[in-house]
């Protein structure tokens, strides 16, 4: 459970919806994405200004100790903004990982340097199938007292920006996860044309490349962070979505046609209240995981399973309806709906499908106590 | 003070009520009248409201207390200043004297029966046609309603009459608490889809009801309706709420369903089930939403979303459940079958009844997205002159 | 192919509707499903004496020669009055599976007197999973000259007011059909309470009961008569979603809220904008199916599977949907939208589950040449 | 007739045409003009036009015995009866001395395109604001058109101009066929959201267009414009069919796709894919009927079911692609994953252009259903007030 006030919690939302305000319009996000990179380093180091980075890093290390229920709500307001910075990966899954391995000493300095923004760490958490609740397919081999890694991990996020990689591993069935700096040799990053502009996928290839091993880390430590991982993605869902439904709410009070705003025609008013429902599903189902997550309740990973398919599908279906409520205008590539959609075409498919996820839910309710 | 009360509502309980046999202690059944006696008397039916009014002028939180005691004691009689439809209206509505005349009766008696929808008004309410026409110091009722439930048993109706069609429909009509138990009243039960008939049709023939008995005033009945229907939506919020099946702990019926006819290693199935239970459990998690919203800021618009989303989890349910059993779902022989062909009829209660979804729809868009109303073209023009079949 | 001109056709239509409309009006349909045989076998004999329980049987038998082109057509009027007498079993499928037997002399005297009404056949087809693609549950052994029939045939229509039956039965995988009258020893029904009352389902139990084989009537030909019957059905769905839909347009235009038709609504206008698309495509596709399968086409399959999900989905659907837009009034038992609502989730049902043709109709595409 | 017209453009078409390099015989290379001139000459482009106007007064059946025989050596320029939405209309609205101006240099020349849409006016075309202004024998006109396809070749546009406010809407409209390449008309591609820009924003200021030019009537645009339409819908319908996918004989494309990444075997997609396909094959099935109907009586109500149907075949199967493909679909790295990225993108110019899903339904519920008309508020006053955003 998190030591935050729900005061404190949108403080921080509060600050963060600020910045990205001030730094990430749509037009920066335009400009953004036309860079090399991909990413707003300077954001990046503003977010760490504020604590933004460590938020589930201990104060002790330089961040500000919160939880999944601070992360949730902060992705809200990240992806009202569609943000797509390397938050999720760096921020979420690097520090509960490394929290959770016994070699102190180093993880100690990595958390450290991820909440002074120094380090932006990317996860390389699947194989091809892009689902992280299957088996990677990167192999760790231990010769001597080094580890060598080998295989191909798909649709890793941020790989061009980060300095170092966690990279999950299989071998005779079990899951470790090693730290891997970007330079390493053996280690090459192939990235890749996505059609959400917004964000980078790569595949990064292991060929004999020395890691390091996060001690104590195994399968349940990655379903873990994998788990939070999805409800952070949920929470950017849930964000993205009540923001696009917004946008669309103001343009059929705002847009007239037959002498009438078009939001008094009674066929897109029931599209309207029908869509409302996803949003509400989606920021609920987003919220009560990270509630349950981080008070480690028995129904957790149920009701992240439920979050992540709910979140991925409601915003792609309002994203979509969005379009069509818009008519014309959000056909071109001006308009901002078309960005919202892409991105929830992308998140379909992080971390796994809408389809595997649902069936995981329901394997959740099976052997529910 | 709250661990006063628990106090006493307990002994009080113990004194008067006896749990196994749920009814007063040594009497072997139940007799409703003389108990709902004893509890209004005592003060437990409306704690919220005060003395003067049977209550004892408790916050809700206290009043929980109460509730959660008869609960506990499995006795009848608690929170009707929270369910009685028609006590509820009467208290906020009625005046001093009609409050004094008709109050400790209706707390005492069965409940109020409603008579609002008619053949001709069932989305469109204000535009009933039952006659109410002024004689001496009673008014003369001829019309029909229907969608009533409880008729047969009630002694009074809520009812809606037309009082002047010269105005705008939502001018003219007079809101009464009606006498049931009379000459010119007839009810018939509806046959409904689901074999149940809890509806009937009333037919009121040349009924009187004293003028005193106005609910508000002389054609301002439309205003005095709303008070009464925002009561009773907060009512079946409530009810859907405590309908929810598979609460916390409870297996969902339709896992329970699946596993039975040993469909959970369809991978088809598994998809649609999965779907299904998780519309449920997202109106769960939003209702929750809602009620930590209401605890906060006094109300939420998510409360509104809950009977729209139960629609589809309900029609959606049925389906899916006749899709778990098979063909023999086809032959009411089995439990199973009559419970999936029940609910597939009883979803249109949820998406038709207390306003269908598309008025639902209507409401949500208007009220809580703030989108432009509809035009209601015989909204502003005299009730005579208003288009009907 | 058919030798009934399109005139011809219309005109025997024009007669059954006639008929239905004079002797099958809603309120008789109500009665007689309240009697014991839950048949008006009056009307039977009146089909009879037009000629239509002999549609599919030749003329020098006493029937009109009829392809399954008629009969779709047919079946579109029997749907729309929801007409719950035998025809599919006795008119449609014993024709084809009896024409197809070798044993001449024994069928054509069978054939005369389906034709002259004498006869009413009921079609033993599946086991308990409704499926007639699937084995049937019904075995015959030979001891000498004899066959002798074993198991239980389940869903049988019409099983009470039949006076025979032909049953398909197993055995070492090839499919055999039998004749057997009602009245044979170790023949027994068990009628069933269907949800739906219009239509009777039972089971048929065999215990060592001795059947007549229709020789040379295998696996092909059994197939070949399910593919009529489930065509046969789609045309009644489909005439039954038209009527239905049809009820639910007039009832839009007629009923008056706010001082306006409801018909004015414009969500009531999309809905039924929508739902036409459905009724038109399942007249479409139980037309097309019939054609295809009158002239033998090399898709006739595909498109028999198509128009079986199909019709059964939509006639669903525009059911379910009729009753939500008439609201209150169709809640009762006197109105007519339940029946036809019940009478559609029965047809889900019937020769097998809209998701098995489903998968069937893409394997047809998957070999399509 | 049929056999010796057959032989004549045989004939014809093998003295002129190169059906190899798809150019004039002995040209090398294909001129648009020159050909067109060839083939509006010989009476080929326009048959069933009358012998005044370019054709050969034929009956469409023998139309196609040329159109038949163009397509099979691969030669343009036919059926511009049938497809030439500007000449067709100046043919069927325009005055003998405007056809005589006009319908050679339209035949012969690229296509027209269309200033309907506005910034302002889309699903309410009938809102236009663009003006257009007498001054001597001309019109000025001021206003933005958008969503034009081929603004940039046209040598003219079909302009639909307000020229009275203080009427009605429908009833101050003016249609011209209007010079493209003048000074005062700007073209500006629209970047859509398919990566493509076949359609542009035309800026117009202070333009000329002779009052000759008029289509119709002044003032009686609205009419003139109405032929026009019915004219594009049904070229827009004709374009759907052939558009479709998995005709006779071809494996469609969704099959082969699952076919391609090994899914046939998944259940679950194996019922999605079955429904696409299905909704697919059942518009196909509709169609044939649609035609079959206006073969026999002339005109088919289902035919204006298509496009609406379109929508939802269209965004199906791009969604149910890219469940086949997977995560892969993310990367524009393979052929599968660009087709299926674009068809997503692509499906929305089914069901917003040409008149959204919404507005369909409202044409079809009103039309083909004789629902009753909804009610424009902004039918009946005068243009200027209008209120819009």
């Amino acid at each position: 459970m998190t030591d935050f006030s729900e005061e404190d919690r949108e403080a921080i939302c509060d600050m963060f919806r600020r910045l990205l305000a001030d730094q990430a319009s749509e037009e920066k996000l335009r400009e953004i994405i036309e860079t090399p990179s991909g990413l707003d380093k300077a954001l990046w180091q503003q977010m760490a200004e504020l604590g933004l980075t460590g938020i589930m890093i201990p104060a002790e290390l330089g961040g500000i100790g919160g939880s999944i229920e601070e992360v949730e709500a902060l992705m809200e307001v990240a992806g009202a903004s569609l943000y797509n910075g390397p938050f999720i990966s760096t921020s979420v899954i690097a520090p509960i990982l490394l929290s959770a391995a016994t070699n102190t000493e180093f993880v100690s300095a990595l958390l450290e340097d991820i909440a002074s923004g120094e380090k932006i760490i990317a996860i390389a958490g699947c194989g091809r199938s892009g689902d992280w609740t299957k088996s990677p397919e990167v192999s760790a081999k231990q010769n001597g007292s080094e580890w060598i890694l080998s295989g191909s991990a798909c649709f890793v996020q941020h790989a061009r920006n980060a300095d170092a990689f966690l990279v999950a591993t299989a071998q005779e069935g079990n899951v470790a996860v090693f730290y891997i700096p970007k330079n390493a040799p053996g280690l090459d990053i192939v990235e890749h044309d996505t059609d959400d502009k917004t964000l980078r996928l790569s595949t990064v290839d292991f060929d004999k490349a020395q890691g390091i091993l996060l001690e104590g880390v195994g399968e349940e430590q990655f379903k873990s962070a994998t788990q939070s991982a999805i409800v952070a993605l949920a929470g950017e869902q849930a964000g993205a979505t009540r923001q696009i439904f917004d946008l669309t709410i103001e343009y059929l009070n705002t847009r007239f046609q037959f002498g009438q705003p078009i939001g008094r025609f009674q066929a897109l008013k029931h599209m309207a209240a029908d869509l409302l429902i996803e949003v509400e599903s989606a920021s609920s189902s987003a919220r009560h995981a990270a509630r349950a997550l981080a008070s480690k309740a028995p129904n957790a990973s149920m009701l992240a399973y439920l979050a992540k398919f709910t979140c991925a599908d409601n915003f792609r279906k309002v994203s979509a309806d969005a379009i069509q409520l818009h008519g014309g205008i959000a056909y071109t590539v001006e308009h901002p709906a078309h960005l919202y959609w892409r991105r929830a075409q992308t998140g379909q498919w992080l971390f796994g499908s809408s389809d595997r996820f649902r069936d995981l839910y329901l394997s959740e309710m099976e052997t529910a106590p | 003070m709250t661990a006063d009360l628990k106090n006493e509502v307990e002994v009080w309980l113990t004194e008067h009520w006896d749990p196994e046999a749920e009814c007063e202690l040594g009497k072997g059944e139940y007799d409703e009248k003389s108990w709902l006696k004893k509890v209004v008397d005592a003060g437990y039916a409306v704690p919220t409201w005060p003395e003067k009014w049977f209550g004892r002028g408790l916050s809700p939180k206290d009043a929980r207390v109460i509730e959660n005691a008869f609960q506990k004691h499995k006795a009848k009689g608690w929170g009707r200043d929270r369910f009685h439809l028609g006590a509820i209206t009467i208290y906020k509505l009625g005046s001093d004297a009609l409050k004094s005349e008709l109050l400790y009766d209706l707390l005492t008696g069965p409940i109020c029966c409603l008579l609002y929808s008619e053949p001709g008004a069932g989305s469109d309410l204000a535009g009933v046609r039952t006659r109410a026409v002024r004689d001496g110091d009673d008014f003369i009722i001829n019309g029909q309603k229907v969608w009533t439930s409880n008729a047969v048993e009630a002694e009074y109706g809520m009812l809606l009459t037309r009082t002047d069609i010269d105005v705008p429909k939502h001018q003219g009509i007079t809101f009464f608490i009606f006498p049931m138990k009379q000459e010119g009243v007839e009810v018939r039960p509806i046959n409904q889809i689901t074999g149940e008939d809890e509806f009937n049709e009333v037919f009121i023939s040349d009924a009187r009801v004293p003028a005193r008995f106005i609910i508000g005033e002389l054609n301002k009945g439309w205003f005095s309706f709303q008070t009464a229907i925002a009561s009773e939506r907060l009512i079946m919020g409530q009810g859907i709420t405590s309908r929810l099946r598979g609460a916390a702990g409870k297996t969902p019926a339709l896992l329970k369903l699946a596993h039975d006819h040993d469909k959970l290693n369809d991978p088809v199935l598994r998809q649609e089930i999965a779907q299904a239970l998780a519309y449920r459990q997202l109106n769960t998690l939003n209702m929750l939403r809602a009620k930590e919203e209401v605890a906060k800021n006094g109300s939420s618009s998510l409360a509104s979303l809950g009977k729209l989303a139960m629609s589809r989890i309900q029609h959606g349910e049925a389906r899916i459940s006749a899709k778990i059993i098979g063909p023999q779902v086809l032959i009411n022989e089995t439990e199973d079958s009559r419970n999936a062909n029940f609910d597939a009829a009883k979803a249109y209660m949820n998406s038709i009844g207390g306003g269908t979804d598309q008025i639902q729809k209507n409401i949500i868009a208007e009220r809580v997205l703030s989108l432009p109303k509809s035009t209601d073209v015989s909204r502003d023009i005299p009730f005579k002159d208003v288009k009907s079949s």
